[in-house]
């Protein structure tokens, strides 16, 4: 079966991908809970900051469709808006974290020798260090701030990234394929924008997905600790974290955001799953 | 369950009538039928894709429902295959039925044994243990060529050679002297010195024990050294059928007659045709006769599919035949 | 082969020195410091300038770091600022085995409950089994385990009084009562791994699956169960065994919240405390025997996987 | 038990109505926020304990188990600052006096010194009780005191407790059981330093002990107590056990403390509720109406002497304008403070002032116009006579309760962000640990914050070193010199109506300046099964275990 040319690969991993049933509803969780965060300020029925003392911990009802917090704030509209922030810092702490991981990776496992070293040992140290210590420590230097928050949480993804891809690195380039592009003459750059990143992106794909859920739930460790968001800002994290004290009295204060995370998470795994089962054409064919 | 009480000679060890395989919308096999004799030697052969693997799976019950759709019958020595319930048709797996992989390294597990591997059949079917099972699993790893068995029963497959790896192989689907043997492709996946020995062997083998065998194959000069009769597969049907030697020497389909062009003969000149097009894709069969598309004699008729019109000893299936 | 062995001490002590640099580095740049904390609300100059310089804070970094480097080769880990506590003692002989029994105790449990839960997902794939089967195993570890922990305590701890929410008892001196003390934080922890053990199980499974020695074996007769558990299940341990060496960095992680919550003595609490409070001293300690930790659990994993891959047996 | 009727015989020597006024200015690192200590209670009636009052026979022995929330920092005297280490300490060390509590009063009684004698109002002889000992068997003697006192006395040992002894000229041993204290000015407070733990520089320590161990001491401590220190696994348990030649007769009854450091209240409740404590050092707020419906817990607590308000920095940004600090001060909606910010367990504050400081206090200042109130129509005024009429964005500076206060780190902020946006004041949330909370604090880089001085009993304690010019503790830089004029004069005073007149002059002045917005006077709670019988309730934040037994 002549091998599929890499461009239409992508597209073709697409419908794959849409072919699972998992990943279809994994992908349309994700979307909603996007569309979600976009749509906020008209789906929301209430100012998510407004504090509505009269009606504090107040279970589900028709004036609040999910209950209110402690300080009587609609936790339906605090989690519309939550799920902003859940977003911006879950998505955007790894692709920093990403990125930057991928790219230490990449020069590891292309370098190799000496660099290659050098790089694993300060990979090495970087997982060393139990993520929420480092997060928190660096949080600590850098001061409060959403955006401190992400540099925060995308320092402690470097190396999980850094080490999977270095090693998906070493294997593709083992492979035949890469070989006889280099003897084709293929320029280096090319071949490792063409062969070696398309090869390994199923695996940072699936780790992209999974580390989307470490991320929300380091930052509310964070907010446990009493460091990270500050209230009263909506935050998933957050309000996990604060409803912690009234588990009693008010369960719904922590548990309406925590299952809006968990089904978020579960989600984004059924989407990395999906993902990985299309992307990675070697258990397409098997079949 | 044993051997059955009636074996008379002309009761037919295996016999497909009318059968079909479809899985999910896609016809993998439409109305495929043909009968095996004891102790006689067939050939499938068709391009790849035409259903010949899945002919051999579908009948050591590797692929039935719920995974694919079965219409037809397959009958093994006197009993009915496609309803047979699981836990009968596993005593026959690798006990009255044995399946050689094409490719060897693939299908033996990385992580035991040779001697593990091979010891399983033994086991399971003839309840052999320990010390006795050991001795069969080496007179069988030697009755295959492989020499200083006891050391290679100890061995990992990845420090085998392909060929040896193949002989493990036959040994392992020899393991029960089962009545019928399928070799799905033996030897396409090694070096052409190889082949040749392991073809022998597997023939030597089948024959020692007077069991029939199917063998999958792409190369019709080969098959018409070593089968009895062949059956020509063309995406999914059967488009002829015929012992070996006429077939090889005068094939009558359209199908045959063009993969008997394209295979080379010592000795004679002769230019290469090779078919235009290729196999049709399962999903965008044709209706009819599927291989219109590709024959030089294709004519309106052909949108009729030709039934297999058999005169006693061949049986083909096309409107110009 | 004592040079592979050499080399990986070499590079052991190396990442120790990077991640005690790193951690010294952080924490002096952080805002705040011990003597504040200790001083609380009676905050007045003078007693912090006396603490300040008697705990040596005053020195310039280098000398602080290089000072502390050096006691610390030789096994004095100095004494916490706050508690004036020798750390060694602290750190190795009471939070060190803490959060060794609390992380072994999690880790066979969520394998105990992972790798069912991967091979049923995977062998009823996209049924409604594979969705709810990933769902569960996925749903543990969508909570932070804070508030699972909590949840656990209210809802068997004090609803039903089954296991103690609080403390700690040795299961070295008493091991039935150390279990049963450690069961709810053990299931707290064990949660987030239940989740990742289930999908990488899952997920190799079904790879594992596709290949022909698996036809081949049902080809020789063998049943189901043992096709899946004997010959998929032993070529599923090696992707198995190389995610959780990858994923054990993160036990720390969860073992920070559930030891708080649970009110666990171990290396997680005291490197927050020390965080929190700025001891640099401790929090050294802390993150390099975490450190150690990760570098010895991936040194074993590297060994068990070379040993579960009859390829790399033979070679080593 | 005799009491020597010597409190009369004091009362009558000092000034006419020797009400007990003191301090124990604690702020301890634990008590960051509302979770909150202790202060003396008016209206409910503290539970004194059942068992003694029926006279039940008291069974001896067992091991009581209890969960202590807020954090510890050392367990010696005269360096701690936190009330989780207090109430540790004074089952361990004694002071020349101790406070007790009748229901109504806080009173003094004698604990190590038998008899007092006030020759003037600047001297004073102490007659020590004879036999006492300490835990290493080194005796309590007239030596000993005088040591101890002068430690903490000593400037170069930079005692954070060192300026209640600030005015004593020389303490001399008369003889072996007798010790002379010369003080330069009449010293109104002196039966508050003189109180064991709460006192903290009174509490006398062991010389022998803190020559040998040093810093360790504070790990280690050897006191006088009823009951001796067995062990301290950090962030783990803390072990006593009873001191068997205590000098009270009988006591104690327990055989074996077993206190567990729990940082997360919420298991801290629940090891309680599920039985595997038998008491709680402190009660989260939202926990209270849970504890106090089920039956099997007894709740001691009431208002104590301590106020929450928010800090407004006087040297730099916006609240240098006082007419906005006024403006803050009067848009706050008090009820709306303790109902939402420390779920009804307070009082709303309108001064320093709290009701167990009984003479000073004023019972209905509700229906007087003075102090801090919400009034809408005089924040608005305030706030157009203010110089910046534009948005102000103060920066406030926020710290969860980490350490174990309870979750009311970030409530007041969260609670005030409404109401101050009614006078265009939108603050600015700054999350951070404690680490950094306090450093930014201490050096005054902030605009707003909020926090508590608890555990007070005398308005010299409660405003005094927080408000005066220059003191360590006054934070936003607040200087009126009337009002540290005012309040010196207080503090040398004993007459006590004239005490009143002049502390009201400088609360008054102190919050027309309004450098704080004055916000609640907080409960404080201690929880125990109806096992513990015999716990005696001081509202000063106190757990003592001199009388406790188990049922």
């Amino acid at each position: 079966m002549p091998m599929a040319t890499r461009r239409s690969a992508l597209a073709e991993g697409w419908s794959a991908v849409w072919a699972q049933r998992s990943a279809r509803w994994g992908m349309g969780i994700v979307l909603a809970y996007v569309l979600a965060a976009l749509f906020a300020p008209w789906l929301a029925t209430h100012d998510p900051v407004h504090q509505a003392v009269e009606a504090s911990m107040q279970p589900p009802s028709a004036a609040h469709w999910l209950g209110t917090d402690s300080f009587g704030q609609d936790i339906y509209s605090r989690l519309l808006y939550g799920a902003r922030l859940a977003l911006a810092i879950g998505f955007g702490s790894v692709l920093l974290g990403m990125v930057a991981g991928v790219a230490l990776g990449l020069l590891a496992g292309l370098a190799g020798g000496r660099t290659e070293w050098a790089i694993m040992r300060v990979v090495d140290g970087l997982l060393a260090f139990p993520e929420l210590i480092l997060a928190m420590a660096f949080l600590a230097v850098l001061g409060p701030g959403v955006d401190n928050l992400v540099y925060a949480l995308a320092l402690s993804f470097v190396g999980p990234f850094a080490r999977t891809v270095r090693s998906d690195v070493l294997q593709v380039r083992a492979q035949p394929y890469v070989e006889a592009a280099r003897l084709m003459g293929v320029p280096m750059r090319e071949i490792v924008v063409r062969h070696v990143l398309l090869n390994v992106a199923p695996g940072i794909v699936v780790q992209a997905g999974i580390r989307v859920s470490i991320a929300i739930l380091l930052e509310s460790g964070l907010s446990f600790l009493g460091v990270g968001v500050a209230p009263p800002t909506p935050d998933w994290g957050l309000m996990i974290a604060e409803g912690r004290a009234f588990i009693t009295m008010a369960p719904w204060i922590a548990g309406i955001p925590g299952v809006a995370l968990a089904i978020l998470l579960v989600a984004l795994n059924l989407l990395a799953d999906g993902l990985r089962d299309a992307l990675d054409p070697r258990s397409g064919e098997a079949r | 369950m044993d051997h059955p009480a009636v074996a008379e000679e002309d009761v037919p060890l295996l016999s497909l009538q009318a059968f079909s395989l479809a899985r999910g919308k896609v016809d993998v096999l439409d109305n495929v039928a043909f009968e095996l004799g004891r102790g006689q030697t067939i050939g499938l052969i068709g391009e790849s894709g035409a259903g010949k693997s899945t002919i051999a799976l579908a009948i050591i019950g590797l692929l039935r429902p719920p995974e694919v759709a079965l219409r037809g019958s397959i009958r093994f020595d006197g009993v009915e295959l496609t309803g047979l319930a699981e836990a009968q048709y596993r005593q026959l797996r690798g006990n009255r039925i044995g399946l050689v992989f094409q490719d060897a390294t693939a299908a033996l597990n990385p992580c035991f044994t040779v001697g593990a591997q091979l010891a399983e059949p033994l086991s399971r079917h003839l309840g052999l243990r320990g010390n006795e099972r050991r001795q069969r699993s080496i007179e069988l790893l030697e009755s295959v060529g492989i020499g200083e068995a006891a050391l290679r029963l100890d061995a990992f497959p990845h420090e085998l050679s392909g060929g040896m790896q193949q002989r493990v192989m036959i040994a392992m689907a020899l393991a029960c002297d089962p009545q019928l043997l399928i070799a799905d492709e033996p030897t396409s996946a090694l070096d052409v010195t190889i082949q040749a020995q392991i073809m022998e062997l597997i023939l030597e083998r089948v024959r020692a024990r007077s069991a029939s065998a199917i063998f999958v194959l792409h190369d019709l000069a080969l098959a018409a050294q070593v089968c009895d009769r062949v059956v020509v597969l063309y995406a999914g049907q059967v488009v002829e059928v015929a012992p070996a030697g006429e077939l090889f020497a005068a094939p009558r389909h359209p199908y045959t007659r063009a993969l008997r062009a394209c295979s080379i003969e010592l000795g004679q000149e002769q230019v290469l045709a090779p078919i235009p097009g290729s196999v049709p894709g399962l999903e965008d069969l044709p209706a009819g006769c599927r291989f219109a598309p590709r024959c030089d004699r294709a004519s309106a008729q052909c949108a009729q599919t030709p039934p297999l019109v058999s005169d006693g000893i061949r049986s083909v299936a096309c409107w110009h035949a | 082969m004592p040079n592979r062995f050499l080399a990986q001490v070499g590079q052991t002590a190396l990442v120790l020195f990077f991640v005690s640099v790193a951690s010294f580095v952080f924490l002096k740049l952080a805002p705040g410091d011990p003597v504040s904390l200790m001083l609380g609300s009676d905050y007045n100059k003078d007693s912090y300038d006396r603490l300040f310089t008697e705990l040596g804070l005053d020195r310039p970094w280098m000398v602080q770091y290089t000072t502390w480097l050096g006691n610390f080769v030789t096994g004095d880990w100095g004494r916490s600022f706050v508690s004036n506590e020798d750390i060694f003692r602290l750190a190795v002989m009471q939070a060190l085995p803490v959060t060794l029994c609390l992380a072994a105790y999690a880790m066979v449990l969520a394998l105990l409950v992972g790798i069912p839960a991967g091979v049923l997902s995977a062998l009823k794939r996209d049924t409604w089994m594979d969705l709810c089967a990933t769902g569960v195993a996925v749903f543990g570890n969508a909570f932070p385990s804070f508030y699972l922990g909590i949840v656990l305590i209210w809802v068997f701890g004090v609803g039903l009084g089954w296991f103690p929410t609080l403390g700690f008892v040795a299961p070295w001196e008493d091991p039935l009562e150390g279990l049963w003390y450690l069961t709810l934080p053990a299931i707290t922890l064990a949660a987030w791994y239940i989740g990742l053990i289930a999908r990488v199980t899952r997920a190799s499974l079904l790879d594992v699956l596709g290949h022909s020695y698996i036809l081949a074996a049902r080809a020789r007769g063998e049943g189901a169960t043992r096709v899946v558990w004997v010959h998929a299940m032993r070529n599923v341990l090696m992707p198995l065994t190389t995610t959780l060496g990858l994923q054990l960095g993160g036990m720390l992680r969860g073992a920070v919240m559930t030891e708080v919550v649970f009110a666990l003595p171990g290396l997680g609490m005291m490197i927050t405390a020390a965080t929190l409070n700025r001891e640099y001293t401790v929090v050294q300690a802390g993150v390099m025997l975490s450190g150690l930790l990760f570098v010895l659990v991936n040194l074993m994993v590297d060994q068990l996987y070379t040993w579960l891959d009859p390829r790399l047996r033979r070679l080593a | 038990m005799t009491k020597i009727d010597h409190r009369s015989l004091l009362a009558a020597r000092m000034a006419k109505d020797f009400s007990q006024g003191r301090r124990s200015l604690l702020g301890a690192g634990a008590a960051a926020g509302a979770l909150g200590l202790a202060g003396i209670g008016v209206g409910s009636a503290a539970l004194v304990s059942d068992a003694h009052a029926q006279g039940q026979p008291v069974k001896r022995g067992g091991t009581i188990r209890l969960g202590w929330i807020d954090a510890l920092d050392t367990l010696d005297p005269h360096y701690t600052s936190s009330l989780g280490s207090i109430k540790v300490i004074n089952n361990v060390f004694n002071g020349l006096l101790k406070v007790t509590w009748d229901g109504k009063k806080v009173g003094f009684e004698p604990d190590l010194a038998e008899k007092w004698d006030a020759i003037s109002d600047r001297v004073h002889v102490f007659r020590l009780r004879k036999g006492v000992k300490f835990h290493n068997g080194d005796p309590l003697n007239a030596e000993a005191v005088k040591w101890s006192v002068e430690r903490v006395r000593d400037p170069a040992n930079k005692s954070q407790h060192g300026y209640h002894y600030e005015d004593l000229s020389s303490v001399d041993v008369v003889d072996e059981l007798t010790v002379r204290f010369t003080f330069s000015k009449p010293y109104a407070f002196l039966p508050v330093a003189l109180t064991g733990s709460t006192g903290r520089a009174g509490t006398i320590v062991c010389r022998s002990a803190i020559e040998k161990l040093g810093r360790d001491y504070g790990r280690s401590p050897v006191g006088t107590g009823p009951f001796k220190f067995v062990s301290w696994r950090e962030n783990d348990s803390i072990v006593l056990e009873r001191n068997p030649d205590y000098f009270e007769k009988d006591l104690p009854y327990l055989d074996r403390v077993e206190i567990r450091l729990i940082r997360e209240p919420s298991s801290g409740v629940a090891a309680l509720l599920g039985g595997q404590v038998d008491g709680l050092s402190l009660v989260p707020f939202q926990f209270v109406p849970e504890l106090r419906k089920s039956p099997n817990i007894a709740l001691y607590g009431q208002v104590e002497g301590n106020y929450s308000y928010v800090g407004m920095n006087n040297r730099k940004g916006p609240f240098m304008d006082a007419n906005l600090r006024r403006a803050v001060a009067f848009a706050i909606d008090r009820d709306v403070i303790v109902k939402q910010g420390y779920f009804g367990e307070a009082i709303p504050a309108f001064t320093p002032i709290s009701p167990p400081m009984a003479p000073f206090y004023d019972p209905n200042i509700a229906k007087t116009t003075r102090g801090h109130r919400l009034d809408l129509k005089k924040a608005m005024e305030f706030r157009k006579k203010a110089a910046d009429q534009g948005e102000v964005a103060p920066v406030y500076i926020v710290a969860e309760g980490f350490t174990g206060s309870g979750g009311s780190g970030t409530r007041i902020s969260q609670l005030l962000a409404p109401m101050l946006a009614k006078i265009g004041v939108k603050p600015k949330v700054e999350l951070s640990d404690r680490a950094a909370w306090l450093k930014r604090r201490n050096t005054g880089d902030f605009d707003m914050f909020d926090e508590a001085w608890i555990a007070d009993l005398d308005p010299h304690e409660t405003i005094t070193p927080e408000w005066s010019t220059g003191r360590q503790w006054n934070f936003v830089g607040y200087s009126n010199p009337e009002f540290d004029k005012l309040v010196g004069e207080a503090s040398d005073t004993l007459d006590t109506k004239r005490r009143v007149v002049l502390y009201n002059r400088a609360v008054d002045v102190l919050l027309d300046d309004a450098p704080l917005a004055m916000l609640a006077h907080m409960k404080v709670f201690k929880a125990f099964t109806k096992r513990v019988r015999g716990f005696q309730y001081v509202p000063v934040d106190l757990l003592n275990l001199h009388t406790v037994s188990l049922g």
